[in-house]
């Protein structure tokens, strides 16, 4: 089994070509996303929202790989979380424009969303002792399930991340932790906010680890599968550790980071990467998703308001 | 009075029959593995009958709580076990942003069966940072209940109630009451002891020859009821003045109906609570008074609660500040004086 | 009214001015450096200037409030900045187990130059862990005064005022306020502007014509005063009632006094504040007045706050919940009908 | 300069005989505990009390390291720091017993003093990130002064633990954090709370560790001396693990170990080892401490009650 040692993904010499129902996805992710900033500055979105662009691989990737009993908890950058587990951007986009058919009927937003076993929640750290505690019920009543947590590298910040880690390492609970380093919390960057190393901290709890640099989703289920395997088997927690740029700004036009650095993070994006590599089909896809996304908007741009489901919870009740 | 088991004896018997009746009952918290049982000893012998339900954790009041929260969210009856109530404070965050959220920011309502359990209280010595009482800084959460062991209450029935909300509940446990004798219903030389709502939310104490109404309604949270009845009794006797003590089980949300009567009635109203001044829950109940009764009422509602004030290690300096029997009986007495 | 600089401009000011005067000043908290300057600005040009007086830490809540006490602690002047106030409950421990404490648990008086700033409140759709007015929790911890931002007080003078107390304190900031203009003395076309108390503790503002008595006073926090600015002119327009708006810099310990003569003249007084049902600052403030003025009280004391609720996202479900200028006018008008 | 690695004392063969002031020192402290026991068991003190029977070579080997611009922070279990610190048995036994002439007054009692640049309080991992804002303070204004912190094994599991070195080492902020690792959290054994290891740990966050195995005051000083000077001099954060057995029960009469596991800390108890070596000069040492405290204890409990130094802070006021 995989142990608490580095262990790094294989790296290829470029990604291959994805399979349709990959790609669509991704794409449906990444327009889904450039669709929010387009509605933002329309002034049709209030509050804040956290778009994915440029880590939509990791849940891409991620996805085959769970089942309908696992947990996934997501957090403030959740959308494309969301997408790969249920692939329904209207209701998510309904929860975020408060329309009719919204998830959590508006009253989450973008950044806390339930559904069935899927959670997000707008506290960085908070779900990672959650999930241990999820993780122990499915290690007793249904063994070979997992919880699954994303989490920011700025996360790492939070002191609650140790003492999840910790515990479920002592008491063996089948959590995987995707961490999404980007290189950035917020505006801060990693080397600011992070003394050593995340590989460092988790083996130095004896926790199974393994680096992804790559942004290609065959790759990375080839990498990891068995170690996700060894989770449902063995009920220890592992941590992997994606790479992945940060293509967007963190909520919506509060990016500060150079001209440089954006230049870096565009040249890591996988959308640039598929695109170069296999243009036309690519271009295709693309096309096609970008119009399907639009539909989607404009539908519920065209929805009514939306309200409370549960009556009871109403403020009003 | 009529005396039963010990308080701390009543509780874990509670624990211990959620445990036989609710395959999905946890406990969780630091050293509650047999033979230590946690600090109070309220989960004493769990972890040897229900090895895998019993979580004696590491030191991470924020982290445990937490997991309490993951397997309260998965459908389990969750009980959590913060040493000392203080460092509730450390848990702040995993208790009010997440668990009373979840239950109703996602939309549709998510039930948690989950019941923080708190020692709190003052009264022995601890020092500052081990001897508060923390209640007052937990109310008005939506979706957070707080409840309160007192003296009367079977807490068997107090955590069915709990449990039934499907909420995430804070059960609050003053130290001082672990060793004493729980009162039942009846009578001891002077008063009656018995309870006020049809499910008990009140547990009540009365002079027994005093049938008329009372002159003074002394509501007071479980962990100063000893020292109420203490009061009551002292008036009683050199003064004659007749004081019904009220002593609710849910301290938030307050619903004074069942006893609404017996406060409209009073001549006045005191409310006493251990916490230190400011923000206090007596000023919470006031409020609910005036806003209920305000016609009615005849005087102001007057609170007792400790000194503004760290408490003190020294049991000299401790008694200072935390609330005492005479204080109440000062209040009272000079309530009815104008 | 008579309208000056931007309420986040003049906060910005107070912060460079306390830097430039006091060389132990610190300001700690997340993504504060400089081009950002904070998740709401406040902090802007403060790294370029001071770059070792200005830390950027990690996502640590907990751990960067206990390195401001450290810095306090060893005669420092610090200012800690919490993004969004909900996040505030993850440094619950160190701002009220050692911050406030360490003032005087160890038998001295121990100083600390302290201020915590919180940015508060909902109206802005950030959802149900963003959008808090946490303030309530924070009432009656011994030596931890609470201060909020208002569009009357100078910040300037309040950041001072905090400063010299020598104890932790927290300034919550309601983000609706951050972008509006901040109010000055002076009159505009119906009300006047000004002071109550020798060190300006009160913003007021009447109509300029209702030199009489009010007939209702408005207590309101600073987040809720436009709002109940709003109510006040509605009222005075449409039915002629004069209500003085009273707008307190500091929430706790809360004195009365310059104000009293005011409230003991109104015929009714209603409190306003953002925060939820249950545990209010309303109901801490009417206990205050209670036992001040009771004789002199021709009325109940009303309380306006959110209802019971978490704050949701969305734009159209938030509203419902949160305290609007209509429920402000609404309850005058109801306690000026009885 | 010591790096971010494995680094072990060298392992003597057995202790020297320890400096007279060091023995003075370890057997003040030990029947100051002592006696406190015998003085719960009388029934004089209220309230509760941790003593650090098995641990006093800590403090005392660390004593002659600092300086007195250094800041000590201590925890519960902090007689011995504090005696090691001031050697005010008197002070901190009125403390204990809220007699006049007590270090805070009776006010904060066994567990909260503060005395010059000495501070202790009761909430475990608390004080970590209060030492680093005071180095940061000292590294500004007293460069090569630093903040010594003691935290035990079990307080590990905090995650305030984790935000303050990652602060400290991100800053380089010059904190000592001298764990006294015992093996025991109140009654939770190590194993049961601690993934990993808290070498692994803290290296993996990039600081400076060192092991310490023995209880011989002399090697110990001998093997982390150079390692405290390079903190003051590059002000990058240390962690030196102490390996203690801890001698008596958690508080009082609240020990649940067996009678093998209390054998073996027994055995590696430096009052033990000490005395079995050098029998003569240590007995008559132990005598005339003994002696010390009982009189110090008489002359305490005989005086009047402590009062609010500070008026104003009186509740009354
Ligand atoms: C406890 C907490 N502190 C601060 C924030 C505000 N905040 C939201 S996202 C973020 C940065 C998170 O960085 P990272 O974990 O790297 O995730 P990324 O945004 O890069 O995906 C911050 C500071 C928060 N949501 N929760
Ligand atoms: C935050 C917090 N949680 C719990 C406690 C109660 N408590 C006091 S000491 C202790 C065990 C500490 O273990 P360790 O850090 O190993 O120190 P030791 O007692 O072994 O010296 C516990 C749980 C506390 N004081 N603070
Ligand atoms: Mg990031
Ligand atoms: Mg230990």
């Amino acid at each position: 089994m995989l142990d608490a040692s580095t262990t790094t993904a294989p790296r290829v010499a470029g990604p291959a070509e994805p399979a349709d129902d990959d790609l669509e996805l991704l794409l449906l992710i990444r327009h889904f996303e450039l669709s929010l900033l387009d509605l933002f500055s329309a002034g049709k979105l209030n509050g804040t929202t956290h778009t994915c662009l440029g880590q939509e691989h990791v849940p891409v990737a991620l996805g085959p790989l769970l089942g309908e009993g696992d947990y996934v908890f997501s957090n403030h950058r959740g959308h494309g979380h969301y997408l790969a587990r249920f692939r329904d951007p209207e209701g998510l986009l309904a929860e975020i424009m408060g329309r009719q058919g919204a998830v959590c009927d508006g009253v989450g937003g973008s950044q806390h969303i339930l559904r069935g076993r899927y959670l997000s929640t707008g506290v960085q750290g908070e779900s990672l002792p959650v999930a241990v505690g999820t993780g122990l019920h499915l290690k007793r009543h249904e063994p070979g399930s997992l919880a699954l947590v994303h989490i920011g590298d700025g996360t790492w910040g939070e002191g609650s991340v140790y003492e999840a880690l910790n515990m479920a390492q002592l008491w063996r609970v089948p959590v995987v932790v995707a961490v999404e380093n980007n290189g950035i919390a917020q505006s801060t960057p990693a080397a600011l906010q992070m003394a050593g190393s995340i590989e460092g901290r988790v083996t130095g709890m004896g926790i199974a680890y393994r680096r992804i640099e790559s942004c290609d989703v065959h790759d990375i289920r080839t990498a990891v599968e068995a170690d996700v395997e060894q989770v449902r088997a063995t009920n220890r927690p592992l941590v992997l550790e994606f790479s992945v740029p940060r293509v967007g700004p963190h909520s919506k036009g509060d990016d500060t980071r150079t001209q440089e650095e954006l230049a870096d993070a565009r040249s890591r994006d996988w959308y640039e990467v598929y695109g170069r590599r296999f243009p036309e089909g690519f271009a295709r896809a693309d096309a096609r998703l970008r119009e399907r996304v639009s539909q989607v908007t404009r539908d519920v741009d065209a929805r009514p308001l939306s309200e409370w489901r549960d009556a009871c919870l109403a403020p009003s009740a | 009075m009529p005396r039963s088991e010990r308080v701390v004896e009543n509780l874990n018997a509670a624990l211990h029959r959620v445990f036989a009746e609710d395959e999905s009952a946890y406990l969780i918290g630091e050293d509650l593995a047999d033979p230590y049982g946690g600090a109070f000893k309220v989960g004493k012998g769990l972890s040897t009958k229900y090895p895998g339900r019993v979580l004696s954790t590491p030191l991470s009041e924020s982290g445990f709580v937490g997991v309490a929260n993951g397997l309260a969210l998965t459908g389990n009856t969750v009980f959590a076990e913060i040493m000392f109530g203080d460092f509730a404070f450390l848990a702040f965050d995993q208790l009010c942003n997440f668990a009373a959220k979840s239950v109703s920011m996602y939309g549709s309502r998510q039930e948690l069966r989950m019941v923080v359990r708190c020692p709190v209280g003052g009264h022995r010595g601890y020092g500052p940072t081990h001897s508060q009482a923390v209640q007052k800084h937990f109310m008005g959460v939506p979706n957070l209940a707080l409840y309160e062991l007192t003296p009367f209450h079977d807490s068997a029935d107090v955590f069915a109630e709990m449990v039934g909300r499907g909420e995430p509940c804070i059960h609050f446990e003053d130290k001082t009451l672990y060793g004493t004798r729980r009162w039942t219903e009846g009578t001891d030389d002077l008063f009656e002891f018995g309870f006020a709502g049809a499910r008990r939310e009140y547990g009540t104490a009365q002079p027994r020859v005093g049938s008329g109404d009372a002159d003074c309604v002394i509501i007071a949270t479980g962990g100063t009821a000893p020292l109420a009845l203490q009061a009551a009794r002292k008036l009683f006797l050199e003064a004659e003045t007749v004081c019904r003590l009220v002593v609710p089980s849910r301290l938030y949300p307050l619903d004074l109906s069942p006893v609404e009567g017996m406060l409209a009635r009073a001549r006045r109203i005191v409310v006493v609570e251990e916490g230190v001044a400011g923000g206090t829950w007596g000023a919470d109940v006031a409020q609910e008074i005036y806003e209920r009764m305000w016609e009615s009422l005849s005087g102001r509602v007057r609170l007792v609660h400790s000194d503004s004030s760290v408490i003190p290690s020294a049991a000299h300096l401790e008694r200072e500040v935390l609330v005492q029997a005479e204080d109440i009986e000062k209040t009272v007495r000079e309530a009815l004086a104008r």
